[in-house]
């Protein structure tokens, strides 16, 4: 198991003093990733997928429960991670930053570990289908697509083993989005990256993943293969997600 | 109850800021070269005198326990006796106070009345700047707003005093008597500082309005209400004027302690005895008593005023403030 | 020289008595209100008492309601006031033949006791004015209506002395009983009883109806408003709603031409302007009489004069120009040599290329004072920086510490009434405040001391030109120029009058004989 | 009868054309879908019905009626009559087209009328009216609010409903409670709808007729199962075949190639030239006239000829 | 940029021209006495002489220098402070946050010209006065609005992401929160220029600030404002230069904000 998630709960604490609001982000969440797998996690909006991969990516301390990446416990210090795990955000708009060229930001998982850059970035950026020309424009000037498969170029180009992707197309046109999906199953297959791939759009999940679990209010009701998930949804839930697909 | 919790927490929060205002006057003022014996007592004071001085205002004492006094006794609303009236400040503070607040009354409304239907007025009637992707407006709308802002008081007070002393305009300069005593020669005299005073408030009112405006005519609440076929008046009425309102409500604290500020070189220009001429001169004299309860109370007004219109802006936008984060 | 401007003078000023600047036209009708604005209100930490007061702004408010024995003339002659006149038996002793009929303003007949008591009272106070009234040995009441003072040795400048403010007869019997703290109460014998007083705001006096002098004062009140601002007083004398106010600028004159019904006239003043070199700084060039001399030889105090004072002040010595007996500036060693002498020294004291700080206060027209001095030493190669501060900051730079911080400083002192009385302040031991950058010169405390006891006359005259002499070599603290004092007021709203040279300081010294004009 | 008709529209903002010569025609009582890739131009014609556009958007050309009254030439009291009269608005955002500092049941109030039944009218989109009317617009949910906004623009019975993706912002389940009200309140009152949505299959289920745009012009339009199930144009075909949804397990999807284009004046010829697999040489010079194919008017030099190719699921054989 | 900015920026250019101007002694000695008193401009004196006969054109460039440059460096170190402590405590949150926030809270109680007057109280009238009051009354503002667009950037994704890549906190805040701040500390810095120059003005004005014979714009204005009757072109020269200074400053500002964050419009009919 590359990532496991054990009993994990995350409670927010929020408002003044005196009126403390608590609430839990997610309760009691046990999921394991394997080697190569690609996970697929759904639910409503506010169900925390996006706490869910904070907590595996190591930005969210649990309030209680274990992490284990590639078998131990998260290390102290994030850097001793670093370029083992990568991640692909939601807002095509957001996820490159607007005064860093292309390269820069595709170069920059190498530069934090000190390796030199080389070719890998203009490798990278044709692995995902860009230009290398397209490594000195700044990102106002692509796509939301182009941006997006810059992300995963700059997720990619430390041959992280673990990568997750929180809502990776959600905010993408339809016709993109299946340039995504399409790219991270090819990459996927060449890499062999373990993935977990967050959505609240189950046709995109079942696109991809190879199990699929299902969150609502902080809580998985139901993990199942994605075969057997689409045929034979054993939990009230998921079958209502079904249906509004 | 919520309310209560509201204003206990906001009460807390205020008094720490006045706690570290408190402790940077005092320390502003123990710091301040040129010593009071010499300026209170003039150059021919004998050491002894200087010494008795000292120990008469409790100069001699170690700092803390200076600050500790002061602040005990300024909580129990003493603030000291002036070095140099040998008045009790609270009382000279209390018998200015009436001319700086009016004053500053004078100018915040002018800025409310002027300010923000001119700004409403620009916002509404503002034209697209086509290809330019600025907010528009015309230029010489722009540059008589940005004229407003960029002449200061004291440029603009003594251009005021003297075109006002030369030339019988009607209003005249230096002729101030206490409100108490004629109310409309008062008014009278108080017109053209007040007005001085707010020209800048005025311009920056009407600047933020215009802004504010401008941010929630976008709003697609106010797009479905076009769309609703709602005539532009109603929609001003019923939908912009509130929803522009905390920009320009939260302004109008900020403009308060300009506006504070700015009667400092008002007064001083119109030779008008309010707190801020008082200030200048205590300043001049190292008094003391007077500088340290002068700013505190310009700096406790703000923070008064700015608790108030926190509680205003939660009552205006219930998104913010008091009575946010009750959800059905 | 350098070209000036001099403006021609106000039409009262060739008009008037000689001696004053203004009469007061007895014609008009007593009665009526007075507003005045004055720049800055009595300022002491002393609070009221007269005997503790030591500047002049202070004075002159104060002696709306109090009153010495004797008053100064227009002339500078001694004249009586609550002592109808006095002997002089010999000139260690003078006896004065109190005034009848004087009472305090809470209505008590003035008594010998009061003034023995006063006098008392001063000579055993902490006051400044203790040391100008020289060596008095013993005050006595002398039978009823007399009192005698007695000197230890001959003083020619006691009678001036006895005529300004701090000499003031208190209503001893109250203060004795304390019903009364002078600290706090103005009760005087004088021509006005303050009704209200807000501290930098406004006075406001009525008239005292028991006053002494039957036909005075003649308005019947007084507003005095405290106006900081220039412009602020300028602009209240144009659309008319002060009559009277004191200016500070010198080209108040010349501003003040075309407003309809303004008047304004420059008073001359005994106060005069100097520079305070600092000695006593270790490792000073200054410490150098010879630095001294020469900066003294280059600081041409005519110019400064035209420049600075817009040619409405005199050169002066020690000795305040303007005052009898006060010898002639022209005549100074320094005002005779040239700049070539003054470099010459300089060279000597192996201070060619000398640069030095002058620490001046921000009050008009001091900074134009200062920036004069600057490009006349500029001439010698002297470099002068100038720093200004304000009256604080400066006072603890000047006054603060001894020895003091600064290199050189500008300020400048009332000039009495006797040219003997301010060169007190050029032996540091007597005067105090300057022990901090000036050393004391034997020979020349010995030439202010004879100067003292010599009896008005030629002979006194020589004693004061010799300490003139002195002073100006030893040039730690060096006069420059008189003090003009600017007043205007409005011609149809008030009938002043004014001296045209003024001893203490006090433009209001003549208030209580002003007419108001009933024109608003 | 017509009731909106827009012709040759041209609508241009400071760096972008975003119709580009639109045609569009909606009868009473019908409902239209209006589906197309991001930035092809929806929210633009959409707004153009009630002449609602930014204040940066320019009209370059063309013109759109409804209840044969010309929008864009109206003078602003007749404007605001027509959209009072003949108008409903919903948008995407549901919270933030209330106003948000008055409680919901003043501002259905406000336009009701002083006395109108709010009670009713909340009932009518199945709300419970005593908690709503006295919450502020941030205490409802997105379904809620979107009801709301529904209510109030359906509460004077307008002959035209635009509704710009009203339930982009809602969860999968609430999409469906709240596309039922819009439709059975628009079936009620006669109302036609012109419904803008990314949403193909919701469409296909429930309007009467769609219309594709693609680079600010309606590529194809005609009865949605017509549109849909059997596309007359290259881009509709590529579409429907690329939602993820429609994919069967296991299979690779086919995404439409390249991306979509953003104009900057009139194209000289096709928009989709660039990515259509079908493309030909005059495809990129000569704008495409309207052509009628089946029971669909398409927009394309091939209509004709590529009907073979262009059964949805089905992968084409490049011929040209 | 739009014609009034650039109208802005080419009006301040010439002012600092100007300025410069007076470094190489064009325009003459400031403090020399050329002529007689108070005469009305003519040659020799293109802008009249003061109440000494001093030439006012050398003044003016020299106040101009004086104002423009004690504003500027105030500025640059109000930026600089601001970046530091806005975007730690924007990035950070927490207790730090708490503290950055408190201090300006503080700061941002006083009255402007109070604070001002307060500081020069304390450092002693003079330029280092006039340089830490325009810091200390333009750092809250800043630092809040600094501090404000820092808690947007950490929050966005590309932040995110480089703290995943184990990116260590210099370089986080250096390479990708500071230059995404840094519209935000442009336009404000502009608009901190203004009130700095405004500050300086109206400290020098009740003698605090710049001491005479030194110029700057606010001591020639307090100078002038006493011979305004007899000689206008005192206040006048050095009372339009300040004018117009702050009024380009804050055009160009309202320009650059315009380009940098550019908003829709939308009309009533
Ligand atoms: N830092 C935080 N402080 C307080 N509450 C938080 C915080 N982060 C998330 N939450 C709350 O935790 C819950 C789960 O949030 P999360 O972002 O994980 O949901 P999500 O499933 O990703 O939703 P979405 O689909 O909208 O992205 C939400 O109610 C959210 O408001
Ligand atoms: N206010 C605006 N200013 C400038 N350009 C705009 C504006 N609104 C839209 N555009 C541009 O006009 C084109 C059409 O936009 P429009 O919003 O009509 O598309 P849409 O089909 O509604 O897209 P979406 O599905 O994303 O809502 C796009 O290229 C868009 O970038
Ligand atoms: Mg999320
Ligand atoms: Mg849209």
């Amino acid at each position: 198991m590359i990532l496991e998630l054990d009993d994990v709960t995350v409670t927010f604490t929020a408002g003044p003093p005196l009126r403390r609001i608590h609430l839990n982000a997610m309760r009691n969440v046990s999921l394991s990733v394997a080697e190569g797998e690609t996970l697929g996690l759904v639910g409503e909006s506010g169900s925390g997928k996006t706490t869910t991969s904070r907590v595996a990516l190591g930005l969210q301390r649990p309030t209680s429960g274990a992490v284990r990446f590639d078998g131990r416990p998260f290390p102290k210090r994030r850097r001793e991670l670093a370029g083992r795990m990568q991640a692909v955000l939601q807002h095509p708009h957001w996820s490159l930053n607007p005064r860093m060229r292309v390269g820069q930001s595709v170069a920059e998982p190498l530069a934090v570990l000190g390796r030199p850059a080389g070719d890998a970035v203009t490798g990278m950026l044709e692995q995902v289908g860009l230009e290398a020309a397209l490594a000195g424009r700044y990102p106002h000037e692509l796509s939301g697509g182009q941006r997006q498969r810059v992300s995963i170029a700059r997720a990619l180009v430390t041959k992280p083993r673990f990568i997750v992707f929180d809502e990776a197309v959600s905010a993408l046109d339809v016709s993109v989005q299946v340039q995504i999906l399409n790219l991270i199953k090819d990459l996927q297959a060449e890499y062999g990256f373990s993935a977990l791939f967050i959505s609240h759009d189950l046709g995109a999940v079942r696109y991809v993943a190879d199990r699929i679990a299902v969150m609502r209010a902080g809580e998985i009701v139901e993990t199942a293969d994605t075969a057997t998930f689409y045929t034979d949804p054993a939990h009230e839930y998921s079958k209502q997600l079904l249906e509004a697909l | 109850m919520r309310l209560l919790m509201w204003w206990s927490g906001r009460a807390l929060s205020s008094a720490a800021t006045l706690l570290g205002v408190s402790v940077l006057i005092f320390a502003a003022v123990r710091l301040m070269p040129g010593g009071f014996a010499e300026t209170v007592l003039g150059p021919f004071a004998t050491p002894e005198q200087k010494a008795e001085l000292a120990t008469r205002y409790g100069l001699d004492q170690p700092v803390f326990l200076q600050y500790g006094h002061w602040l005990a006794a300024v909580t129990g609303g003493d603030f000291g006796v002036s070095m140099i009236s040998r008045q009790p400040v609270g009382t000279e503070l209390l018998a200015r106070l009436p001319v700086t607040a009016e004053l500053t009354v004078l100018a915040v409304a002018a800025s409310v009345l002027a300010g923000v239907p001119l700004g409403v007025l620009t916002a509404v009637r503002t034209r697209p700047a086509r290809n330019k992707g600025g907010a528009g407006g015309g230029t010489v709308g722009r540059l008589l707003s940005g004229l407003g802002v960029s002449v200061p008081e004291f440029v603009l007070g003594s251009l005021v005093v003297f075109v006002f002393s030369r030339y019988a305009l009607g209003l005249e300069v230096g002729s101030w008597v206490p409100i108490g005593q004629d109310p409309v020669a008062n008014l009278a005299a108080m017109i053209l500082p007040a007005a001085v005073l707010s020209i800048f408030s005025i311009s920056v009112t009407a600047r933020t309005t215009r802004d504010a405006v401008m941010g929630v005519l976008v709003e697609p609440y106010v797009t479905a209400a076009v769309g609703r076929g709602e005539s532009p008046w109603f929609i001003v009425r019923h939908h912009i004027l509130r929803n522009a309102a905390t920009p320009v409500v939260t302004l109008l604290g900020t403009i308060t302690a300009y506006l504070l500020g700015g009667t400092l070189i008002v007064e001083h220009v119109f030779n008008l005895p309010g707190v801020g001429s008082y200030i200048v001169q205590a300043v001049g004299r190292r008094d003391y008593a007077v500088v340290q309860a002068g700013v505190l109370l310009a700096a406790g007004v703000f923070i008064v005023m700015n608790v108030l219109i926190d509680l205003l802006v939660g009552v205006l936008d219930p998104r913010l403030g008091v009575l946010a984060g009750r959800r059905s | 020289a350098t070209g000036t401007t001099s403006t021609p003078p106000a039409a009262t000023q060739e008009t008037a008595a000689p001696g004053y600047l203004a009469v007061a036209d007895q014609a008009l009708p007593a009665g009526g209100t007075l507003n005045l604005q004055v720049h800055i209100d009595s300022g002491a930490a002393t609070g009221y008492d007269p005997q503790l007061a030591d500047v002049a702004t202070t004075w002159q408010l104060l002696s709306l309601s109090y009153e010495t024995l004797v008053t100064i003339g227009p002339d500078f002659s001694v004249q009586p006031m609550l002592a109808e006149k006095w002997d002089t038996p010999d000139p260690k002793t003078y006896v004065f033949h109190l005034r009848k009929g004087v009472t305090f303003s809470n209505g008590r007949e003035m008594t010998a006791d009061d003034v023995v008591g006063s006098l008392k009272r001063l000579l055993a106070s902490k006051s400044v004015w203790r040391g100008q009234l020289g060596p008095v040995e013993s005050v006595t009441k002398d039978g009823d209506g007399k009192v005698k003072v007695t000197l230890k040795e001959a003083y020619t400048p006691f009678l001036a002395a006895l005529a300004n403010v701090p000499a003031a007869v208190l209503p001893m019997k109250e203060i004795d009983d304390k019903s009364v703290d002078p600290a706090t109460t103005l009760l005087g014998t004088g021509p006005y009883v303050v009704e209200n007083h807000r501290q930098d705001v406004s006075w406001t006096f009525k008239r005292n109806d028991k006053y002494w002098s039957k036909d005075k004062p003649a308005a019947d009140a007084l507003n005095i408003t405290i106006a900081p601002e220039e412009a602020a007083r300028i602009a209240s004398l144009q659309n008319g709603s002060a009559a009277l106010a004191t200016l500070g600028n010198v080209d108040s004159a010349t501003m003040l031409a075309g407003a309809k019904n303004v008047q304004v006239v420059t008073q001359a003043t005994t106060d005069f302007y100097y520079l305070m070199l600092n000695t006593l700084a270790p490792g000073s060039k200054l410490a150098d009489p010879k630095v001294r001399q020469a900066i003294n030889i280059a600081l041409d105090p005519q110019q400064i004069a035209d420049v600075a004072l817009g040619g409405k002040g005199k050169p002066t010595a020690v000795t305040p120009a303007g005052l009898p007996g006060a010898c002639d500036p022209a005549a100074l060693p320094s005002a005779k040599q040239s700049l070539d002498e003054a470099k010459k020294l300089l060279a000597e004291a192996g201070a060619q290329n000398l640069t030095f700080t002058l620490s001046i206060f921000a009050t008009e027209p001091a900074p134009a004072v200062a920036q004069v001095i600057q490009q006349n030493l500029q001439q010698a190669g002297i470099t002068v920086k100038i720093e200004q501060m304000d009256e604080a900051s400066w006072s603890g730079k000047v006054y603060g510490k001894a020895p003091a911080e600064f290199d050189a400083a500008l300020s400048w002192f009332a000039g009495y009434a006797d040219p003997g009385m301010v060169t007190k302040w050029w032996n540091p031991e007597t005067a105090g405040f300057n022990v901090g950058f000036m050393k004391p010169d034997k020979d020349l405390n010995a030439l202010i001391d004879a100067a003292g006891k010599e009896p008005a006359g030629a002979a006194r005259d020589q004693a004061l030109a010799a300490v003139c002499a002195k002073a100006d070599a030893d040039a730690q603290m060096i006069p420059l120029v008189t003090r003009p004092a600017t007043v205007a007021f409005r011609g149809d709203a008030l009938s002043p009058s004014l001296y045209a040279t003024e001893g203490y300081g006090n433009v209001l010294r003549l208030v209580a004989d002003a007419r108001v004009k009933k024109t608003q | 009868m017509s009731l909106l008709t827009v012709r040759n529209l041209v609508i241009d903002y400071p760096q972008t054309r975003a119709l580009d010569g639109a045609d569009l025609d909606l009868r009473q009582g019908e409902t239209l879908g209006l589906v197309g890739e991001s930035g092809s131009g929806k929210s633009t014609l959409g707004s153009a019905v009630g002449r609602l556009l930014p204040g940066t958007a320019v009209r370059s050309d063309g013109e759109v009626t409804v209840a044969g009254e010309p929008v864009f030439d109206l003078p602003p009291g007749r404007l605001r009559h027509l959209r009072k009269k003949h108008l409903g608005f919903v948008f995407q955002d549901p919270i933030a087209s209330l106003d948000p500092t008055m409680r919901v049941g003043a501002q259905l109030r406000l336009v009701l009328g002083r006395g109108a039944d709010v009670g009713f009218h909340l009932g009518r989109v199945k709300l419970d009216d005593a908690r709503v009317t006295r919450a502020y617009p941030h205490q409802l949910s997105g379904g809620m609010a979107q009801r709301v906004a529904i209510a109030m623009a359906m509460a004077t019975a307008p002959e035209l409903l635009v509704a710009d993706e009203p339930t982009a912002a809602l969860d999968s389940q609430v999409r469906e409670e709240v596309l039922n009200v819009v439709f059975s309140l628009a079936a009620d009152a006669g109302t036609s709808i012109l419904w803008l949505s990314h949403d193909l299959p919701a469409v296909a289920r429930r309007c009467d007729r769609v219309a594709v745009m693609y680079g600010g012009r309606v590529v194809e339009s005609g009865p949605a199962r017509q549109v849909l199930g059997d596309p007359a144009h290259p881009y509709t075909a590529a579409l429907a075949r690329s939602a993820p949804a429609a994919a069967a397990r296991g299979t690779r999807l086919e995404p439409v190639p390249g991306r979509p284009p953003v104009l900057t004046g009139a194209a000289p010829g096709c928009a989709f030239a660039p990515r259509c697999p079908f493309a030909v040489e005059r495809c990129e010079h000569e704008r495409p006239a309207p052509v009628r194919i089946r029971e669909q008017d398409v927009l394309c030099h091939r209509a004709g000829e590529l009907e073979a190719h262009m059964t949805a699921g089905r992968r084409p054989e490049v011929t040209a | 940029m739009d014609r009034l900015s650039v109208a802005g920026l080419v009006c301040l250019l010439v002012l600092v021209v100007f300025a410069l101007g007076s470094l190489v002694g064009a325009g003459g000695d400031p403090d020399a006495i050329v002529g007689p008193r108070l005469q009305p401009p003519g040659p020799g004196w293109w802008l009249g002489t003061d109440n000494l006969g001093r030439s006012v054109l050398p003044r003016v460039m020299e106040g101009v220098g004086t104002t423009l440059l004690l504003s500027s460096i105030a500025v640059l170190l109000t930026a600089a402070l601001s970046a530091t402590f806005g975007i730690i405590a924007g990035y950070r949150g927490g207790y730090l946050n708490e503290l950055v926030m408190r201090l300006v809270e503080v700061l941002y109680s006083f009255p402007a010209i109070v604070l001002a007057i307060l500081v020069a109280a304390v450092l002693g009238p003079g330029q280092l006065a006039a340089l830490a009051s325009i810091v200390l009354v333009t750092i809250p503002l800043m630092t809040r609005l600094v501090r404000a667009a820092a808690v947007a950037v950490s929050q966005r994704d590309y932040v995110t992401s480089a703290v995943i890549s184990g990116a260590r906190l210099p370089r986080v805040l250096g390479r990708h929160v500071l230059p995404n701040v840094a519209g935000t500390i442009a336009v404000q810095g502009t608009y901190a220029l203004s009130v700095g120059i405004a500050v300086e003005g109206g400290l020098s004005f009740l003698g605090f600030g710049v001491q005479p014979p030194q110029a700057s714009l606010g001591v020639l204005i307090q100078q002038g404002g006493t011979y305004m009757i007899a000689a206008p072109w005192l206040i006048l020269g050095p009372g339009v230069v300040l004018v117009l200074a702050i009024l380009s400053i804050n055009v160009v500002g309202d320009g650059l904000r315009d380009r940098l964050e550019p908003r829709e419009t939308r009309s009533l009919t």
